[in-house]
């Protein structure tokens, strides 16, 4: 065991992967010598070598359209685009290459292509560097798509990931890069890529979340439990596809339910969600499923930025709501 | 900046000065005789066949087309110099990454007429070509697969080996940014690809001097960094040097090379398109003199090699490609399962939910009768 | 009045607007010349000129970027892609650049753009000419997202797009363009681009659907109907942003709705609008609110179309499923 | 194929021979008196002026970045005299449309201190250049916004204007698709856009030579049958006559030119980046000889027209710059309107009920205090 942050514990994950398994390779922009942006590669082209980790020319979608290559010849990349605003050029190669190429070649070619890239907001960044832009990946078929919450589960998840032979969308919350520091075991251990985690009991309704917000959620139900309300804190995990059993299970419990989350609402895995939700657990609904989100708007820069995030306090607000409801 | 050690033909073919490889002329006369490659007559004979069996099955495609018996289709006439010169020098170990107007190299490569017509009979098992390990399906999105070729290279070059991959691309793909992403990540890389642009002087209507200013196709190999060649894409020896030539340059580990097929698109973009509507008759009588079938036949003639019964073997071709074309007709129905089993290697409950939900619906509807 | 398909009303709505402002440009693959694949422009380019109505080079990111920068300096491009699988390699042009450029200049540039293309299955095509992508363009914020399921309302809502300040992404139901023939206007009038349209009243259930699927509604409706069943159906013709008021009319007159779209039914506009039927009718839904979508999957080449496509007899099903729950 | 109505320049440097524009050499003594531009001393001292201001400021925005004033921030140094020459040859009436690394360029052409600051503070009201109609925001997004500056172009031709758009992109930008395309569109529709690709050596820590194995830049213009020129970027006069040059054949309609404007990035990528984890201090020392406001400076100190007390100037901008950073950070609160009222010309009903719903938990919040 060691104390890690979700940095490290990707890059523990991408070391173990690499060490075991030849196949194997990580690219992307500026992966290599400079070991990525946020340092989440570091060291690894050193220990494995420069044709195994390396820099690519700045073009994502040749980036993500050399894996499928890579994949149908026996390789299994691990990509990093370096920002979700980042991840758009590559957009047609997700969409009508990776995603499709084990339907279109009839199970002939699997397509073990780990997708990495960093999201979110909360870091006071440009433009294009803080979206949260999930529920297009998970809108797509084919895809797999996962976020960790905290270095735990992104150590086991990625190895999960990368030993897939389905690709998979892995979105990395930047915000708690550094932010959380957890023990973490240095075996090698995997999680499955369809299961949410209960992050904590309760009885009077449900939350549901992933990435950077399960810690403002967790913060929300300190608040709640001041207030004598008691919340069940569901962690996604996976977006594509839903772990509805476990959201069935709690909703029908808890019979309320709220969505937090920080992409925009519209169209989005709180849509989604809600829809789950009603197809799961309608007869035990006790007030309206909510989404907490962002606004259909483009993430405001830093200074409008505290708008936008949502605040435990606001999350503590939809919470009372809906228990008053 | 041409290197030294790049083979002659693309020292004295430098795409800068806009010099078209030829080897026989339109009435098969051999114009560079110490160009001409060292093939045998059985193989030039069995060259014209492939190009003979290609252009019957695609007019006999056209024609179940009209027919009714089958969905849309992409002819390939006046092509088929490349793709049967592409065909003869992919080795069973190199990898094919198609477009979707490459019949020749297709069933050159073992793909069979059958698999053709079942998938645009709209069957995806047509176009898995299942039995081909190194053979990807057909690529709609203009452009993709040639990082998909790229990929391919570099694997080739990380596991040591010495194949090359072939990929395609029409000249109005040469306008995607796929295109151009692809060739410089192959310059940068070193990876062994053989791409060839087949310039058909149209992208559906549009004709190629409305796709790009520059002043032939080839010369964007420059901007890469590659070497790249014009080629007289009607003439077959000339094609079949640049592949030789352009295969063995790759599988050395020297990289990849860009070759300009300059051709005619002498059908129609597809059986939906009607080009009359954006291009004139004389235009394409006089592509039609150029034809590849017709001056390698030539060439042989002069040689005085040619000796077969071309009627004849048409007729049996088209007897093959019938009995192929009446199987996948023939083929059985599309079970449920075919929409879902192939998505994902470990299918999601979600689909398992689907699924078993539509299921519910068809045995309501069957209740129902 | 003239008897129009909507190839000839889309048609009509673009001659009008070239005609009566020269600031309107119309380009694309093929819509010159050729007057576009499926003749939607066609006899534009011969009245209007190659400087109004042109070939592109075939590069959609490039048509759709070239559009922005047209736009900025008084140009109202209205661009064609060929097919709705063909608007990936422009999804970067379209999230990075178009749906944000009147934000990131705080208004200084207005984004008068259109985006039209083909979309949607039932037309025994090859991959990539079947697809629903609607949920993609609807959560980028930014756009206005518009499907006409008629000739008169094609027309109406496309005057209305190329009027717009605002860009829009205007989905035309391919399977319809020639199938459905009716009286239109010839004279220049323009439709709400907000708003839905109750097609039909009824008492017991809501359906809400749009494109092409309002007519197999239509249909599963009569089969309703001599169950004895009263239908409520909505066309939603605005899919961002979605006419709540509408919406939450009807569902609370019904108490009961399903949704009928094509495409791939996760993180859809099925989920957008149980989302929506959640939070302004929660108290007064009797059944749990239905998605009729297509599967997560590839759509299927034509042999296996008769299982992806919304056949009336399976929105009848999901109708009477829900009206008994 | 060089056409012969190019410029001199264009026929001189051919792209592909690798030649590169130099007027004066590293010690200001003049290498090629018949291109030097015909400017006037004063023009010459208001161009050091300009690069001087560009780099006190750029200096200063570090410093605030490091004071943890300001947030991440891009600096420019070493590349002052590409901002500078261009930023003289762009009319009032021309169009500027930025990548992120053009600071210069951006105050030449009238955006205050203030509002840069203003951005890199997170305000997007700074970035939006409001009072400057025909300056669009920079682009964050790579290569993207070439793509904007061939629609300008186009609407250029179409209302019969006679204005450049000048346009820049990185060495790294080069490498996406929408850098090959942008200027595969400006060849075909003679788009008046001036191209730079301002090379710097690295994209963040990539050297060039891993973005792209093409002898040099410039000659990526071949592939698009576009004149193009290779130029040394920390040369001000060889940029000026580039630009005067390049400028003038685009607005006489004759199309778009490409620039590589051969420079060094000095500084670091951000302010959160580290170079020394991929660059050494030799190479830095080395391309610090060659600075351009030093070379310059050289050139009038030979010349004998050196007449500026640099530190006193130092002085005067610093504190007019400061005076704008204190006036940006004083700058008014962001207010939530800012977030919505800008998404759409008409604000969708849903907006507004987003906006509504969050000041509900905004004086929700207020009460509970
Ligand atoms: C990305 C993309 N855009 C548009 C299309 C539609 N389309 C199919 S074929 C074609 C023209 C292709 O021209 P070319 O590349 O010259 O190949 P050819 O058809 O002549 O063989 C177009 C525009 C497509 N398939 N993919
Ligand atoms: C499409 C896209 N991909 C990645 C990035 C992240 N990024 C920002 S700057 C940069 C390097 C740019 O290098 P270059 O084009 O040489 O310009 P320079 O920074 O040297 O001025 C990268 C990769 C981005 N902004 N946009
Ligand atoms: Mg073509
Ligand atoms: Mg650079």
């Amino acid at each position: 065991m060691s104390v890690m942050t979700m940095v490290k514990a990707i890059n523990d994950a991408l070391d173990i992967k690499l060490s075991e398994d030849n196949r194997v390779v990580v690219y992307g922009e500026d992966v290599g010598v400079e070991g990525g942006v946020f340092r989440v590669t570091e060291g690894l082209q050193r220990k494995h070598g420069a044709d195994r980790v390396f820099d690519s020319p700045l073009a994502e979608s040749g980036i993500v359209g050399a894996a499928l290559g890579m994949a149908v010849s026996g390789l299994r990349p691990v990509v990093e685009l370096q920002f979700e605003g980042f991840t758009f050029p590559a957009f047609n190669q997700i969409v009508t290459g990776i995603s499709r190429m084990q339907n279109r070649s009839r199970g002939k070619f699997k397509m073990p292509v780990v997708i990495r890239f960093p999201y979110g907001g909360g870091v006071n960044a440009l433009e294009h560097h803080s979206d949260s832009p999930e529920a297009l990946f998970a809108h797509i078929p084919g895809l797999r798509v996962v976020i960790p919450s905290m270095p735990h589960d992104a150590k086991g998840l990625l190895i999960a990931a990368i030993e897939s032979n389905d690709p998979v969308v892995f979105m990395e919350p930047k915000r708690i890069y550094r932010a959380i520091k957890q023990e973490v075991s240095d075996e090698k251990f995997s999680l499955p890529l369809d299961k949410a985690r209960v992050v904590q009991e309760g009885t009077d309704i449900t939350v549901v979340a992933f990435g950077a917000m399960i810690r403002e959620c967790q913060k929300a139900i300190k608040m709640a439990q001041e207030a004598g309300i008691s919340v069940e804190l569901i962690d996604l995990r996976s977006i594509y596809p839903i772990d509805r059993e476990t959201i069935r299970n709690s909703v029908r419990k808890t019979g309320r339910v709220i969505v937090v989350a920080e992409a925009n609402e519209s169209f989005s895995v709180g849509s989604e969600l809600i829809a789950v939700v009603n197809e799961e657990a309608f007869l035990y609904l006790e007030a309206p499923p909510r989404r907490v989100m962002g606004f259909d708007t483009v993430v405001p820069l830093a200074q409008g930025e505290k708008y936008f995030i949502i605040s435990p306090e606001r999350i503590f607000y939809e919470i009372e709501k809906s228990v008053t409801f | 900046m041409i290197q030294n050690d790049l083979p002659a033909i693309f020292r004295d073919y430098n795409p800068i000065e806009n010099k078209m490889l030829q080897v026989i002329d339109n009435e098969g006369h051999v114009v560079d005789q110490d160009r001409m490659p060292a093939l045998d007559d059985e193989t030039i004979i069995e060259a014209y066949k492939q190009m003979l069996f290609e252009r019957t099955a695609d007019e006999m495609a056209v024609s179940y087309q009209r027919q009714g018996r089958m969905y849309t289709y992409t002819p390939n006439l006046g092509q088929e110099a490349i793709h049967i010169a592409a065909g003869m020098n992919i080795r069973d170990d190199d990898w094919l990454v198609p477009s979707f107007r490459e019949l020749g190299t297709l069933l050159s490569k073992g793909v069979s007429p059958k698999e053709m017509f079942l998938f645009y009979l709209g069957n995806e098992q047509g176009g898995s070509f299942k039995h081909l390990p190194r053979v990807l399906p057909m690529s709609i999105s203009i452009g993709t697969q040639l990082h998909h070729a790229v990929g391919i290279g570099y694997s080739i070059r990380y596991q040591k080996k010495d194949n090359a991959v072939f990929t395609f691309v029409g000249d109005g793909g040469t306008s995607e940014g796929d295109f151009s992403e692809a060739l410089n990540f192959a310059g940068v890389w070193k990876a062994p690809v053989v791409f060839t642009i087949q310039n058909n002087q149209y992208a559906i209507s549009v004709p190629v001097n409305v796709q790009t200013s520059s002043v032939n196709l080839a010369v964007k190999s420059v901007a890469f960094g590659l070497p790249g060649i014009k080629v007289d894409g009607n003439d077959f020896f000339a094609m079949y040097l640049a592949y030789k030539t352009a295969a063995e340059y790759a599988r050395s580990g020297k990289g990849a090379v860009l070759i300009e097929a300059f051709t005619y698109r002498r059908g129609a973009h597809t059986t939906s398109d009607d080009p009359s509507k954006y291009r004139n008759k004389e235009e394409e009588t006089l592509w039609g003199l150029n034809d590849p079938l017709l001056r390698l036949k030539r060439y042989m003639e002069v040689k005085g090699v040619w000796n077969l019964d071309e009627e004849k073997l048409r007729e049996t071709y088209k007897s093959q490609i019938d009995a192929q074309f009446v199987e996948a007709e023939k083929a059985k129905a599309y079970p449920l399962g075919d929409v879902f089993d192939y998505m994902y290697t470990d299918m999601p409950d979600e689909l398992k939910r689907q699924k078993a939900e539509y299921e519910q619906f068809l045995s309501w509807k069957e209740n129902r009768r």
